[in-house]
């Protein structure tokens, strides 16, 4: 891959997660029974946002959503290059972190419960990605995530419980239902909007597009279980996108606490049941 | 410079400097000794990496064999008189079998130990060496000023010469403990540490210090017991020759006898207890009670270094055996259960002891996985984290000086009181567990090299999160602050003793990760290259001594192009990420244009004029806005620490079990 | 110390669609107190209806709630009608009723959506919306407003339903109930909502009674007692037997809510099938004097009316106690010990209606 | 910039507030939301926080309490933003007009753009509305300052018997 | 039941949206729905029986100079000036108002005519 491969990558996914977050708010709204926004809505929305005018409340603020942004697209490009696994889970925890510091550097309670629940899920999704790092390692000997080009088999087979517990994680990423605690496209949260209440104008646009980075990378952190026909991952990793919606609007929003256990007990656990049924 | 003019300088230089100061308490004196005595100390370190070779310089003085015992026997019996005074049943009990044995094994065994090197300098000791000197001077530094705003109530000056006698001796202690190789040698100076720690932590002399120095002195004195044990075993088994630290690591597997291994068990052992791994944690934390430098010194660069340095120095020894893999386990376990327990605590110098329990148990998990990888990230992790947690604590005490308090709630919205504080801990921060530095590129290393014992992938796994939401927690509450704020408080200015000591921590920090691949191949890899060449790499075949400068920075390889079969860490990338986090937000932002806005309370603000955070609340009330960090107490109590403990325990009981069987 | 963290919960929200401040004290997410604000959508109803005839009052007691507007119509008429001595025809009475259960049947719709909404389930919250409109065209189509219907006035009602409706409506309520029956199930049964309500905002039988609270929230806990039970107006004739769930928690307030639309649209359906013939409103003359005092039971609970006159024309006292009056207090022993995400299930328990708590 | 334009009135971000209504524009505003309105066709998305608002709705009057928490959010908006004031309490102050402890309507509080008549306005008419209040927002993009209009007082249509008959 | 949501959400996934598609269709109002209120005022013979039923008080006359005002943004289209009218000047249309930018008073001149009663 050369650096113009690298640029179109960190260029396109934006666009294509945005067109994915318009497709996911039609289907939303098809699954409510509603007509729901035109597709490229996320694009007017950021516009619209960007050409706002913004408010800050103090400068570190600013810094570190800039930071959160910048460090998704480093995880993204790791990803791209076909680097490391771990140092992608270690840059991606980087982004959730700063996302988290500017929402703790406000000193406002919905911010400051937003940023802690935040926390709270870092706590919960990263170990299944790290498990997901030590799988690759497993599977095909290098904690490159080139190696899963280099096997036949594709990674499900191996790890279908694993692949369980990253769809359960992936809820958590993509904040959606039951576990949407931190911040939520759905405005209707006990903590406002969580983090972001006190983002406006292109700062909240900055967020955005984060978002949509996001997506992408779980959307390629999916498609890694079955590589080969390329077509087959891009089917699941669709498919497993479609799966999410379903869930968001099926699930009621689950607490905190039930999160952390949820994810601990299953996601852990059939991580690790799978990695060691798969070393055995 | 001759060999015994660097043991000058690393041995006797520090004990002259203490005595100095002790006898003579005149401010000026005291500044330039220590100062002197520093950059000696750090000119030396660097003559010292220059001259060890790949080859073991070995420097026997066994005339000084008698004088060893003799202060060993004093600092035994000072032990002894310690308990009786203060009326420790358990710690009179410790000292009184140590003594007894150590006499026992003088008496009744007569070893000959005239065969037996006195000291040995290989790269290892370099790397620690420079560690020490380096890190332990820049502390003393700092506490030149740290002790001068420090609250001695009576004779401040009296106070402060006994202060600098310990403080310095500790030093001096330290580089003859990472140089000794007869295990009688390695004993003293293993006992002298204890003694000065117990003496800096009962500094204050309140109650409640001289109580945890007393704990200290007790937990610490567990550890001597098994060295007297280890070193009887040895003694009674091989005779003389085996009471040497390289024989025992060299003899390797060919002594595969019960009391060999159970012998390196109580040494490891030991080590748990300097490195205050649980169950012994406790002294780490109630030595927070001691002023600042001491935590620094302590965490960092000596006490507890002490502790891992004799395990990762051992590595060799039990390598392939099942020790090593209760080892790993047992670090791992730490690890988890540290991070666990710092979460749970709002004191940041108890935040910044688990965490250091916490790393230790990864540097101890790392010396029980055993390969070239793992070990190698264990010195990286000597290394960084002594950097990290020196200067987290020094900024500690700077901050508690200022806020009067250790309590992380009161440290909210420090970003604006004390920015350039901000910076240094964010720095230390970001240091210990965020790409691309040091410490995360070791726990990297680590966690690539723990595959192969999957239980411990889950304690790492499980651990390295919490990391994550303990620092991240703590540093979220001394960045908020409300709009405007900057503007309406005064920043505090910082002494120059202040700024020179953590100003060059920080840019050595940020340095070293910069060169991180000279680090690796300049004193890492070197130090442990002789018991694993790089040709014999462990299990996990990846080789650390691949990843040169030109690696890291390789385009090539940062765009994923090359090759490189087991994993990688793209520090150019990394770096490049980072350097453009501090670009971007500057090019893009412009304070001057934009608003600052008011937070959202609900509609009800009372916060334009002079009452920040206020929202009217019922009656009409201005009600303050306050924020609470989150501590889990419902979850984390207690009880959770005494099952943590108990479960170690009962994991090192199994150690022994394993060894034994 | 424990850190706590201070919120202000409101006025302006998005999980509560009037103001209301609850000032809360977080201990990590454990709520430690809670003290509510009231105060934001006080209007100065009764005193503003002292100062009117009294007819025009119809219309401004029908603003006391845009959601059970009819209900405080007809409770308003029904007081002025006994100070008068009028004998509502029958029809009407059996019209009023009709329109009061649509009221509660939409005004429950409503609920039930919302309260989707705080645990998260937006779709849900989509779907009961969209069953609700059904009921507000039947409003607009007999009533002619979707949420205030003007209907009804001193003496009987302003509005007629001809056989047409009379059958249309019949089939109507059966496919209200056909499409609501399908969330039913939802409700009672799936596992998250479960999780989020089963066990959350426990209010005992006895506490329930002591500090007052009154509607779906009082038999919840287990107490049967419903102002319908009075037998005002065709009540007498209905065969009415209160639903009555015995844990106290959000599940099972929202169970009673759940039960008490099927109800309702039983009671229309049977309504309907018995409407009398006749007129539907009788004039009136006569002088205002003395005092009536009125319990009726609106979806929330049961509403009490006071009103005197001695001045002919205009009251002496109007005044109003509404039943989420009556629930804040039970509201304020259940928010403490609870987890910040369960505060606004619990407050939205009780289903809040400030702007008549205030008027 | 017509795509900022366009985007600009593609996506309205909605906060409601109710100043003191009975409700009743209130559920109606909700309404707008759901399955046979559905707002969001046209981008608009109710939202918690002022600060990402584009436009506010404010039901129901001013009244002594509420003014003040209408103009803090209506402050902590960022420009460009609109105010939409729904149903007759929020334009004047309808069968209240009497009571002590209502100021007026909302303009009483913050400059309304837009006004829906109705008690309670009907979905379709809070539509209108807001799609109006869209296209007001990309006028005022940039727009230097906006004087606040305190009065209601437009200028009255005259008409007369005459004209009509 | 785990997700009893599911069957609902799939059918409106597969079924047309509900969405009634306002402003690009338009649902005529139920013929009896209170939309606003209509004015002519040939008939009307000022006799104030409107102004004094308004319990919004959206109508205003002065008698002297032939002015009636009436205030749509203040009429609740509660009715009750219809039921009061004699001459049947006011009237209740289904449709409902527009949103405007600015609120407008509709005022009437009222030309001096004669009562009906005094014709009859
Ligand atoms: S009347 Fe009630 S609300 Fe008003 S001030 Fe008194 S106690 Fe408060
Ligand atoms: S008005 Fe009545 S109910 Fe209210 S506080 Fe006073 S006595 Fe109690
Ligand atoms: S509870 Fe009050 S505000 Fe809510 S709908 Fe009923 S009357 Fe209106
Ligand atoms: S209980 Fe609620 S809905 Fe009923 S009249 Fe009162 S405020 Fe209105
Ligand atoms: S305009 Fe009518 S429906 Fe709307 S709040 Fe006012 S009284 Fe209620
Ligand atoms: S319809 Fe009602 S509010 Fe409107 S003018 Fe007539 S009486 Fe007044
Ligand atoms: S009631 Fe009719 S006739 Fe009399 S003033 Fe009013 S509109 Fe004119």
């Amino acid at each position: 891959m050369s650096w113009a491969l690298v640029g179109i990558g960190v260029l396109g996914a934006p666009l294509l997660g945005g067109l994915l977050f318009g497709i996911d708010r039609k289907i939303t709204a098809r699954l409510q029974g509603r007509k729901g926004p035109p597709i490229v809505q996320p694009f007017y929305d950021v516009i619209k946002l960007l050409a706002k005018d913004s408010t800050y409340t103090n400068r570190r603020q600013v810094f570190y959503l800039y930071s959160h942004l910048l460090w998704m697209l480093v995880a993204l490009v790791i990803l791209l290059t076909r680097q490391d696994f771990l140092v992608f889970v270690f840059a991606l925890t980087f982004s959730e972190v700063s996302l988290a510091l500017a929402g703790f550097a406000t000193k406002s309670p919905y911010s400051h419960v937003g940023s802690n629940r935040e926390l709270l899920q870092i706590l919960a999704s990263e170990p299944v990605l790290v498990f997901m790092a030590f799988a690759l390692y497993l599977a095909t000997g290098s904690f490159l995530t080139g190696g899963v080009f280099l096997i036949d088999e594709p990674l499900l087979f191996s790890y279908p419980l694993l692949f369980l517990a990253v769809l359960l994680v992936l809820t958590i990423l993509m904040r959606k239902s039951p576990f949407d605690i931190s911040s939520s496209a759905h405005a209707h949260q006990e903590i406002v909007r969580g983090i972001s209440t006190e983002f406006s104008g292109k700062y909240l646009a900055l967020l955005e597009i984060a978002h949509w980075v996001e997506l992408i990378i779980i959307l390629i952190i999916v498609f890694l279980f079955w590589v080969k026909p390329w077509w087959a991952g891009v089917l699941l990793a669709l498919g497993a996108y479609f799966l999410e919606l379903l869930i968001d609007n099926t699930y009621a929003r689950l607490k905190l606490g039930t999160m952390v256990r949820t994810t601990w007990a299953w996601g852990f656990g059939l991580s690790l049941v799978n990695i060691l049924y798969f070393t055995l | 410079m001759t060999w015994n003019q660097f043991l000058l300088v690393a041995l006797a230089l520090p004990l002259v400097v203490a005595l100095l100061n002790y006898l003579v308490r005149l401010p000026q004196i005291r500044k330039g000794s220590i100062i002197v005595m520093a950059l000696a100390l750090i000119a030396s370190a660097v003559w010292l990496h220059t001259r060890v070779g790949d080859n073991a310089v070995v420097l026997s003085f066994p005339w000084a064999d008698l004088t060893i015992l003799i202060l060993d026997l004093a600092i035994l019996a000072y032990i002894t008189y310690v308990g009786i005074e203060r009326r420790h049943p358990y710690i009179i009990a410790l000292a009184v079998l140590q003594l007894a044995g150590l006499l026992y094994i003088e008496l009744g065994l007569r070893p000959d130990v005239s065969e037996v090197p006195s000291l040995v300098i290989d790269r290892l000791s370099v790397v620690m060496y420079l560690v020490v000197a380096v890190i332990g001077s820049i502390i003393c530094v700092y506490a030149l000023q740290y002790m001068e705003e420090h609250d001695d109530r009576a004779h401040p000056e009296e106070r402060k010469g006994r202060f600098f006698l310990w403080f310095v001796l500790f030093l001096g202690i330290m580089n003859g403990l990472i140089f000794a190789n007869n295990l009688f040698w390695l004993y003293f100076f293993w006992e002298a540490t204890t003694l000065c720690s117990f003496q800096l932590i009962g500094h204050d002399d309140t109650r409640e210090s001289r109580d945890n120095a007393l704990l200290a002195l007790f937990l610490n004195s567990i550890g001597g017991l098994a060295m007297i044990a280890a070193i009887f075993l040895l003694v009674n088994t091989f005779g003389g020759a085996a009471a040497s630290l390289s024989a025992v690591v060299n003899s390797g597997l060919a002594v595969l006898s019960t009391s060999f291994l159970i012998a390196l068990a109580f040494l490891v052992i030991g080590g748990f207890t300097k490195a205050a791994q649980l169950p012994f944690q406790n002294w780490l934390l109630g030595a927070m009670v001691a002023p600042t430098p001491v935590s620094a010194l302590l965490h960092s660069s000596t006490m507890v270094k002490a502790g891992v340095y004799l395990i990762l120095r051992l590595a060799p020894a039990y390598s392939g055996l099942p020790l090593s893999t209760a080892i790993a386990i047992f670090g791992g376990f730490t690890f988890l259960a540290a991070s666990l327990l710092a979460v749970a605590d709002d004191n940041a110098k108890r935040v910044l002891a688990y965490s250091t329990v916490a790393n230790l148990g990864l540097i101890v998990a790392c010396c029980g996985i055993n390969t070239s990888l793992a070990v190698n990230a264990a010195v990286l992790l000597i290394v960084f984290h002594a950097v990290c947690k020196a200067l987290l604590f020094m900024g500690v005490g700077v901050i508690e000086h200022n806020v009067g308090s250790r309590n992380i709630e009161n440290m909210e919205g420090l970003a604006a009181r004390m920015p350039a504080m901000m910076l240094v801990v964010s720095i230390g921060v970001f240091g210990m567990f965020l790409p691309p530095f040091g410490v995360l590129f070791a726990k990297w290393a680590a966690m690539e090299a723990s595959i192969r014992e999957p239980l411990l992938v889950a304690l790492l796994v499980a651990g390295s999160t919490l990391t994550a939401l303990f620092w991240t927690k703590w540093l979220g509450r001394m960045l908020s602050t409300y709009p405007r704020e900057e503007e309406e408080v005064q920043p505090v200015s910082m002494p120059g003793y202040y700024v020179t000591s953590l100003g060059t921590l920080a840019l050595g920090l940020v340095l070293l990760s910069l060169g991180l691949p000279a680090v690796v191949n300049g004193l890492v890899l070197p130090s442990t290259m002789t018991w694993y060449p790089p040709a014999i790499q462990g299990m996990s075949g990846l080789n650390l001594a691949a990843f040169s400068w030109a690696n890291y920075y390789n385009p090539e390889i940062i765009l994923g192009n090359a090759v490189v079969p087991e994993g990688l860490f793209p520090l150019g990338l990394l770096f490049i990420g980072l350097l453009l986090m501090l670009v971007i937000p500057m090019a893009f932002f412009e304070p001057e244009k934009e608003r600052v806005g008011d937070i959202y309370l609900s509609g009800e603000n009372l916060d334009e004029g002079p009452l920040p955070l206020y929202f009217a609340g019922a009656m009409e009330s201005p009600s303050k806005v306050s924020l609470g960090g989150y501590y889990f107490r419902g979850v984390l109590n207690d009880r959770t620490v005494l099952s943590l403990n108990i479960v170690a325990a009962a994991l090192m009981v199994m150690m022994i079990g394993v060894v034994a069987s | 110390m424990p850190s706590r963290t201070v919120i202000p919960f409101g006025p302006q929200h998005p999980v509560f669609p009037e103001p209301l401040q609850l000032t809360l004290t977080v201990e990590d997410e454990k709520v430690v107190e809670a003290v509510p604000s009231l105060g934001y959508v006080h209007r100065g109803l009764e005193k503003g209806a002292e100062l009117n005839d009294f007819v025009k009052n119809i219309y401004l007691a029908e603003r006391v709630c845009g959601i059970c507007s009819f209900m405080h119509s007809w409770t308003y008429c029904s007081c002025i009608e006994e100070l008068l001595n009028i004998e509502v025809p029958p029809r009407a009475e059996y019209l009023r009723l009709i329109f009061a259960e649509l009221s509660r049947v939409h005004s429950h719709l409503l609920w039930l959506g919302l309260y989707a909404d705080a645990f998260g389930l937006e779709s849900l919250f989509m779907q009961c919306w969209r069953v609700r409109e059904r009921s507000l065209d039947m409003q607009e189509a007999a009533g002619g407003g979707r949420v205030i219907l003007s209907a009804c006035t001193i003496g009987g009602m302003r509005r007629n339903l001809d056989e047409d409706m009379r059958r249309a409506f019949i089939k109507e309520v059966a496919e209200i109930r056909r499409d609501f029956e399908r969330l039913v199930p939802v409700f009672l049964n799936d596992y998250s909502i479960k999780k989020r309500t089963v066990g959350v905002g426990v209010l005992s039988k006895e506490d329930a009674q002591s500090l007052g609270a009154v509607g779906p929230t009082l038999r919840a806990s287990g107490v049967r007692s419903d102002a319908r039970m009075l037998g005002y107006g065709p009540y007498k004739e209905m065969d009415f037997e209160p639903v009555v769930e015995e844990d106290g928690d959000c599940y099972a307030r929202g169970v009673v809510r759940v039960k008490e639309v099927l109800q309702a649209l039983d009671l229309i359906t049977r309504a309907l099938e018995r409407l009398p013939e006749g007129e539907i409103k009788v004039n009136f003359r006569g002088r205002l004097k003395g005092e009536v005092f009125k319990r009726m039971e609106q979806p929330r609970g049961e509403m009490l009316y006071y009103v005197r006159a001695s001045r002919n024309k205009n009251l002496d006292r109007f005044r109003i106690r509404t039943p989420t009056f009556a629930n804040i207090p039970p509201l304020l022993k259940m928010l403490p010990g609870c987890d910040l995400s369960d505060v606004p299930v619990i407050t939205l328990s009780i289903d809040p209606c400030i702007s008549c708590t205030e008027r | 910039m017509n795509l900022v334009h366009l985007a600009q009135a593609k996506s309205p971000w909605v906060l409601h507030y109710d100043a003191s209504s009975c409700n009743g524009c209130d559920i109606e505003t909700v309404a707008c939301l759901t399955p046979l309105y559905d707002i969001e066709r046209f981008g608009a998305v109710p939202i918690g926080s002022p600060k990402h608002a584009d436009m506010l709705l404010v039901t129901g009057n001013v009244n002594h309490k509420s003014k003040r928490v209408l103009r803090n959010i209506y402050d902590q908006m960022t420009e460009p933003k609109v105010v939409v004031a729904i149903g007759i309490c929020a334009t004047s102050s309808g069968v209240f007009h009497q009571s002590y402890n209502v100021l007026g309507g909302a303009d009483q509080a913050v400059p309304v753009d837009v006004y829906i008549s109705g008690c309670p306005p009907r979905p379709e008419a809070i539509i209108d509305a807001i799609i109006m209040g869209a296209e007001k927002l990309k006028k005022k993009w940039k727009e230097e300052e906006h004087p606040v209009k305190r009065s209601n007082q437009g200028s009255d249509t005259e008409r007369s018997t005459a004209d009509v008959g | 039941m785990f997700q009893a949501m599911m069957p609902t959400v799939l059918k409106n996934l597969f079924n047309r949206p509900v969405t009634r598609e306002y402003p690009y269709t338009y649902r005529e109002p139920f013929k009896s729905a209170r939309g606003r209120l209509v004015l002519d005022m040939r008939e009307c013979i000022m006799c104030t029986a409107c102004e004094k039923r308004c319990p919004a008080g959206a109508i205003e006359i002065k008698r002297k100079e032939g002015l009636y005002k009436f205030d749509p943004y203040s009429c609740v289209v509660c009715g009750a000036c219809v039921e009061a009218c004699p001459e049947k000047c006011l009237e209740i249309d289904s449709d409902w108002r527009r949103p405007v930018g600015e609120m407008k008073t509709e005022v009437w001149h009222i030309e001096p005519r004669r009562k009906k009663a005094d014709t009859a």
